[in-house]
């Protein structure tokens, strides 16, 4: 039985029920918090997204994404302060201060050289930073790449880096040994714990809408396997935070959407997102919250529509207009 | 006094030829990316091709030293053409100098007519001719005052082609950014040959320098190769200058242990240890931030 | 694969499920196996009497010591690493044994104390290993087998000719194992113990993730796990065969001065794992056999007179091995295998020799330039 | 002058560039702007010969080598991303380098200089000083002169402006125009910092995933704020999109 198949009438209801419930937690959030989501899903956006739902609808049918939503508690789940990191005379990132919360999806966006990915590296533990704090999940980060990994903070790649001569299951597996290991929960799934690693890492490409073999090297995938392959391996890491650099790059149109549908009902359970991404439609779509950084400072911070709106950025972004 | 100045001039003697060694391979490595193992092994090749032609041919030293060195630039441009060329990865060509190594290493065996003895005697003409040093109780060899004037002469043409000409800034261009050479029309075929042919010459000259102080055997660089790796990682296997100073500091070090405390057993041997100790500390603890290979510096 | 079979079996690809039914190469491949095995067994059983016509059982002693040293090196290929500290390594093994045989320990005692000794050395090469990466860690190592040749053994050992001066350098071999054919039996022994734990070593889990390691450490330790601990394990296995080669060499030799232990040699052993396939277990056993046993017959067959010719002609291979086949007599082997069984070739494999000689960041900058990411980000 | 038709660039798997066709009259400069990851330097990098491509290049009607250090002898020049000086070479020895596809030694080369600083006075005092140690500004003005000493009738420059301060960039820009007014070297000028480059060219390309979503004067794109707010912030995107294309 592949994606392409059509659904036994449960499925169809369950898959109906499930785009309600989604619309539903969109406008909710909407109005549940002050500086939540100024974002509408419009009709047109709504036909936007409409093969995602469909996609989606079907990978619950498979019993692939989790449905049951729980009450999400909301609090800040990581803050940065002041981080400075330079190499030789340049100034990377200049005193950088974030914060993300709990089932949330925060984005982090720039024009080329702003030090994006300097700053994911120095989170997760690459890079040693000059000066900064981080604190994260209630204490203070710092530590290998390692221990950051073991407390909870996943992450992608700019390329993904797929073990490419192990099988895509084994990539997986990898990822569940860091969960049991470190005995972590899985945010947004608690269920995954009870099963093998093999089921989970099963359970969990099918959720991220991977549809190849999973005994095939993960070095022969097609481009957009690999990026929601290693999406896979970090969620099977249960992480609280999930960092993910350029997740849409790279990918058509259609993956990109599968892809939002998937980070926004990831978020919606409960986990934390940290976002960069060039494709601003698809950021400004999903994003709760934006930081804008230009020569490794923040220059703005908001909500999308904020973002939008904010005469700094578009200067950063298409040079000064006079 | 006379021990100082037995220090300096064998511990400038030894650092010349570490320094020749190091900044052949330090050469290679910036505009190849290959670490050239073999470099020892040519000066062998080159220096029994010489020694061969001069005592077993009855050719005059120079023009069979001449021969030796030319030898060994053809092998460099045959070994590139060959071989280099063919490997896309220089850590293929890294193993691939490694088995050259080995092959040039077994080559004076194989000859029959070179004997299966272990060193043989290569006198140049001046051999035994020194000269004393006013005001104090030494005397520097002939062979090694031609030791250092070759040097001096060696680093004066290597600083010209590199300043100077075009073949030699094209070597620098590429060793600086090989996109960015490409880019100004620089092709590398033609600056990869001449690379290789210049440090397998060097390496055989080295050898024609160091034969009439030592005996000449299928190992006689290859100690003094082991000790120059280790002296060019000093240099960060990128400058030049800097190998230089490492490979004077570490000979100078070699000597007056040497001489200075001979009761300390091992310790004048255990020197390139301990400066890659210092400076891996010193590299570290100043601190290259990255841990992996994601960590990009931005452009 | 039994538990994904059962939840999905259509989740697997379309062409592995009707795959399963063909029994016919199955068959063939368990005729072969055994068939292999079996010649495999024989011949290592009778090597000493097969290979009687080239001299005595010395050589071929002498070689399965050297497998040992090539395996040690191998090992170090599935960190990505490459080491020429393994000459170091032996000659500590030997020290510990004289000592231990002068204090009149029992065989039995002295190799697991041998193993145990090899820990402090293996964890101070680790520390290394932790902060340099291929040529950089292995200029660091052969700094190390310098030193250790230069001061300690000289100092122990004495130099060539001098042999320490005493009897009390001299090793003994185990009783009931003095002559080399019952030798040869308590080496081979040991090497295919050794080739044991290695293969199911890599076959586990550790394995697996020695293999994600090398594929990228980044990815590896974002997922939480220690590259360190990996690559101090791997350090620590190849430095305990090492010693306990090194502690096998006294024992066949006797004395030895410390001028064996001088570092070039280990570039030859880093020689012979290279031809061998770096990283293979197989293939290094073979290649360290080969290359230790067939000179040391032509040295006793031409009564030294082809002193000197082995290196040259092990250069030739390698050069070879190189040129043609960079993943050296394990995907030879391999390829051979495949066809005999009639299976599909193996893929090319890339050589699991992949020592990034430049800077690391050098290359990372130099690799960012032509992947898409460096383009455009 | 220089035509691309279906210039396509790939890596491994994953296509950069669909089949893009350009035109550049001689003389003429032309920015090629869109947001990141749509393919500008991949675009520019495949015409230098620096990426394997598909696709036909021709310059003067002449089908280009596909291989960098060629390139540059037919007359056409790239500026790379990110200011590649050669460090550890003086600022004299870069530019001699730039000279080096014309077979230029020492001897002459002050007069062949001479051009490049009058434009860039700053070089002139600093010719002796390693380039690696310049500020950015001074590389990004060595880089520049340094391609324009290989005489090219055309010269391709990547993200003039990373990096930069705004002033620094608007200099620059006018440098080029200068340049190309007075010696009429065509422009082909890749931007992340589109207002600037819109205003010094004639004509602009914007570029979406691989694909030429607009081809035009500048000035229109200039004018119309939103089209381009809306590539680069993506605002209703698809709607705008369509806009243009009518």
């Amino acid at each position: 039985m592949s994606g392409r198949e059509i659904f036994s009438p449960q499925a169809r209801q369950r898959a109906a029920r499930f785009m309600a419930e989604r619309g539903h937690a969109v406008r909710k959030g909407n109005g549940g918090n002050g500086h939540g989501r100024t974002l509408v899903l419009d009709p047109a956006k709504l036909a936007r997204f409409e093969p995602v739902r469909h996609r989606l609808a079907t990978q619950i049918a498979e019993g692939g994404l989790p449905t049951r939503r729980r009450r999400v508690e909301k609090r800040e789940i990581l803050n940065v302060a002041d981080l400075t990191i330079h190499f030789g005379g340049v100034h990377a990132l200049d005193g950088v201060n974030l914060s993300a919360r709990t089932a949330e999806i925060a984005g982090v966006i720039g024009p080329n050289g702003a030090g994006k990915t300097t700053f994911f590296n120095c989170l997760s533990g690459l890079l040693t930073p000059d000066r900064g704090q981080i604190s994260f999940d209630g204490h203070r980060l710092n530590g290998s790449p390692a221990t950051r990994g073991r407390h909870g903070l996943g992450r992608t790649f700019q390329t993904p880096r797929l073990f490419g001569t192990l099988s895509v299951l084994d990539n997986l597996i990898f990822g569940c040994r860091t969960a049991d290991s470190a005995r972590r929960e899985y945010v947004f799934d608690p269920g995954l714990r009870r099963i093998s690693h093999r089921e989970r890492s099963v359970r969990l490409a099918r959720m991220v809408g991977f549809r190849g073999d999973l005994a095939a090297p993960a070095g022969s995938l097609p481009f957009g396997d690999l990026r929601t392959v290693e999406l896979a391996r970090a969620l099977c890491g249960a992480p609280s935070l999930l960092m993910l650099d350029e997740p849409a790059s790279g990918l058509d149109v259609g993956q990109a959407e599968d892809f939002v549908g998937l980070l926004r009902s990831l978020s919606d359970l409960g986990l934390s997102i940290l976002l960069i991404e060039h494709d601003m439609s698809l950021v400004m779509g999903i994003c709760d919250h934006i930081t804008v950084l230009d020569f490794g400072q923040v220059i703005a911070e908001g909500t999308p529509a904020e973002i939008q709106r904010n005469e700094l950025v578009i200067e950063a972004y298409l040079g000064r207009a006079d | 006094m006379t021990k100082l100045i037995q220090t300096l001039i064998i511990g400038l003697e030894y650092g010349c030829v570490y320094s020749l060694i190091a900044m052949g391979m330090v050469l290679v490595y910036r505009t190849t990316g290959v670490l050239n193992i073999a470099h020892g092994g040519i000066g062998v090749l080159a220096g029994f091709i010489a020694w061969d032609l001069n005592t077993l041919r009855g050719w005059p030293y120079f023009p069979a030293i001449g021969a030796g060195i030319l030898v060994a630039v053809a092998a460099g441009l045959l070994f590139e053409r060959f071989i280099v060329r063919r490997l896309a990865a220089p850590a293929l060509a890294t193993v691939a100098t490694l088995a050259l190594f080995l092959l040039l290493q077994g080559l004076v065996f194989v000859v029959p007519w070179w004997g299966n003895t272990w060193g043989q005697v290569f006198n140049s003409p001046f051999a035994n001719k020194q000269v004393a040093i006013p005001g104090a109780d030494y005397s520097v060899s002939w062979d090694q005052l031609i030791l250092f004037g070759n040097v001096l002469l060696f680093f004066a043409g290597l600083y010209f082609i590199l300043r100077r000409t075009r073949v030699g800034l094209a070597m620098r261009a590429v060793s600086d950014d090989p996109t960015a050479a490409r880019l100004m029309g620089i092709r590398q075929k033609l600056v990869a040959p001449v690379v290789w042919g210049l440090a397998f010459g060097l390496s055989g000259l080295t050898t024609m320098l160091l034969a009439p102080i030592l005996l000449l055997d299928n190992t006689s660089l290859t100690a003094f190769t082991l000790k120059a790796l280790t002296v060019t990682f000093v240099g960060g296997l990128i400058s030049l200058p800097l190998t230089v100073l490492g490979a004077i500091t570490l000979s100078m070090l070699e000597v007056s242990t040497q001489l200075y405390l001979p009761n300390v057993k091992g310790l004048s041997d255990a020197w390139p240890f301990l400066i890659l100790i210092v400076v891996l500390v010193a590299r570290f603890a100043r601190g290259t931030k990255a841990l992996e290979d994601t960590a990009v510096a931005p452009a | 694969m039994s538990t994904v079979m059962e939840r999905a079996p259509s989740e697997l690809s379309p062409e592995r499920a009707p795959a399963a039914p063909k029994r016919s190469p199955l068959n063939r491949r368990t005729i072969l196996r055994t068939i292999g095995l079996t010649v495999l067994t024989a011949f290592v059983l009778t090597m000493p009497y097969d290979m009687n016509w080239a001299g005595s059982a010395f050589a071929l002693d002498y070689g399965v010591i050297i497998g040992m040293v090539v395996l040690s090196v191998s090992v170090l290929g599935w960190i990505g690493e490459f080491t020429l500290a393994v000459v170091a390594q032996m000659g500590f093994g030997l020290v510990v044994v004289n000592l231990l045989q002068n204090a009149g320990m029992p065989f039995l005692i002295i190799i697991p104390v041998v193993i145990l000794s090899s820990i402090p050395i293996s964890i101070l090469l680790g520390v290394f290993a932790l902060r340099l990466r291929g040529v950089y860690f292995a200029i660091a190592t052969l700094a190390f087998g310098y030193m250790a040749q230069k001061t300690f053994f000289q100092s122990y050992l004495g130099v060539q000719g001098g042999f320490g001066g005493t009897d009390s350098k001299a090793i003994s071999r185990p009783a009931g194992f003095q002559g080399s054919e019952s030798f040869y039996y308590l080496l081979m022994g040991s090497l295919l113990l050794m080739a044991l734990i290695c293969w199911a070593v890599n076959k586990s889990w550790i394995g697996t993730s020695l293999t994600a390691l090398r594929e990228s450490e980044a990815a590896f330790s974002v997922l939480g796990h220690s590259p360190g601990a990996y690559k101090m394990f791997t350090i620590c296995l190849s430095g305990a065969i090492a010693t306990v080669a090194g502690a096998y060499f006294g024992m066949l030799q006797g004395l030895v001065p410390s001028n064996y232990f001088q570092p070039a040699l280990a570039v030859l052993y880093f020689g012979f794992a290279v031809a061998g396939g770096m990283g293979s277990v197989g293939g290094a056993c073979v290649a360290g056999i080969a290359f230790g046993a067939i000179p040391k017959y032509f040295d006793s067959l031409s009564e030294g007179k082809l002193v000197g010719y082995d290196q040259f002609f092990i250069g030739v291979v390698a050069l070879a091995v190189v040129l043609w086949a960079p993943g050296g007599f394990a995907y030879i082997g391999r390829r051979i295998w495949h066809r005999l069984e009639g299976s599909p070739p193996a893929a090319p494999e890339v050589s699991t020799f992949e020592i990034d000689v430049r800077d690391p960041l050098a290359a990372a900058a130099a690799a960012g330039a032509e992947t898409p990411d460096g383009a455009e980000a | 002058m220089l035509t691309a038709r279906g210039l396509t660039v790939a890596y491994g798997p994953v296509k950069v560039l669909h089949g893009i066709d350009l035109d550049i009259a001689s003389g003429e400069i032309v920015a090629l702007i869109g947001p990141n990851g749509a393919g500008k330097t991949s675009t520019l990098n495949a015409i230098a010969g620096l990426l394997p491509h598909q696709g036909e290049v021709t310059l003067d009607g002449e089908a280009l080598p596909t291989a960098a250090e060629e390139v540059v002898r037919k007359g056409l020049a790239l500026v790379p991303q990110g200011r590649r000086v050669f460090p550890t070479m003086s600022v004299e020895e870069n530019l001699l380098m730039g000279a080096y596809s014309k077979g230029a030694r020492w001897k002459g080369s002050d007069e062949r200089f001479a051009p490049i600083y009058e434009i860039f006075p700053r070089l002139k005092e600093r010719r002796r000083q390693e380039a690696g140690r310049l500020s950015g500004g001074e590389q990004q003005m060595l880089v520049i002169g340094r391609a324009l000493l290989s005489q090219p009738k055309i010269v391709l420059i990547d993200e003039l402006s990373l990096g930069l301060a705004p002033k620094m960039v608007l200099t620059l820009l006018e440098t080029i125009q200068r340049f190309n007014a007075e010696q009429g070297t065509a422009c082909l000028l890749v931007e992340q910092a589109a207002t600037a480059a819109l205003k010094i060219a004639s004509s602009a390309y914007l570029l979406q995933r691989g694909e030429v979503v607009y081809h035009g004067p500048a000035a229109r794109l200039r004018d119309d704020v939103d089209v381009l707010h809306s590539a680069y912030l993506g605002q209703g995107t698809a709607r705008r999109e369509s806009a243009i294309r009518r």
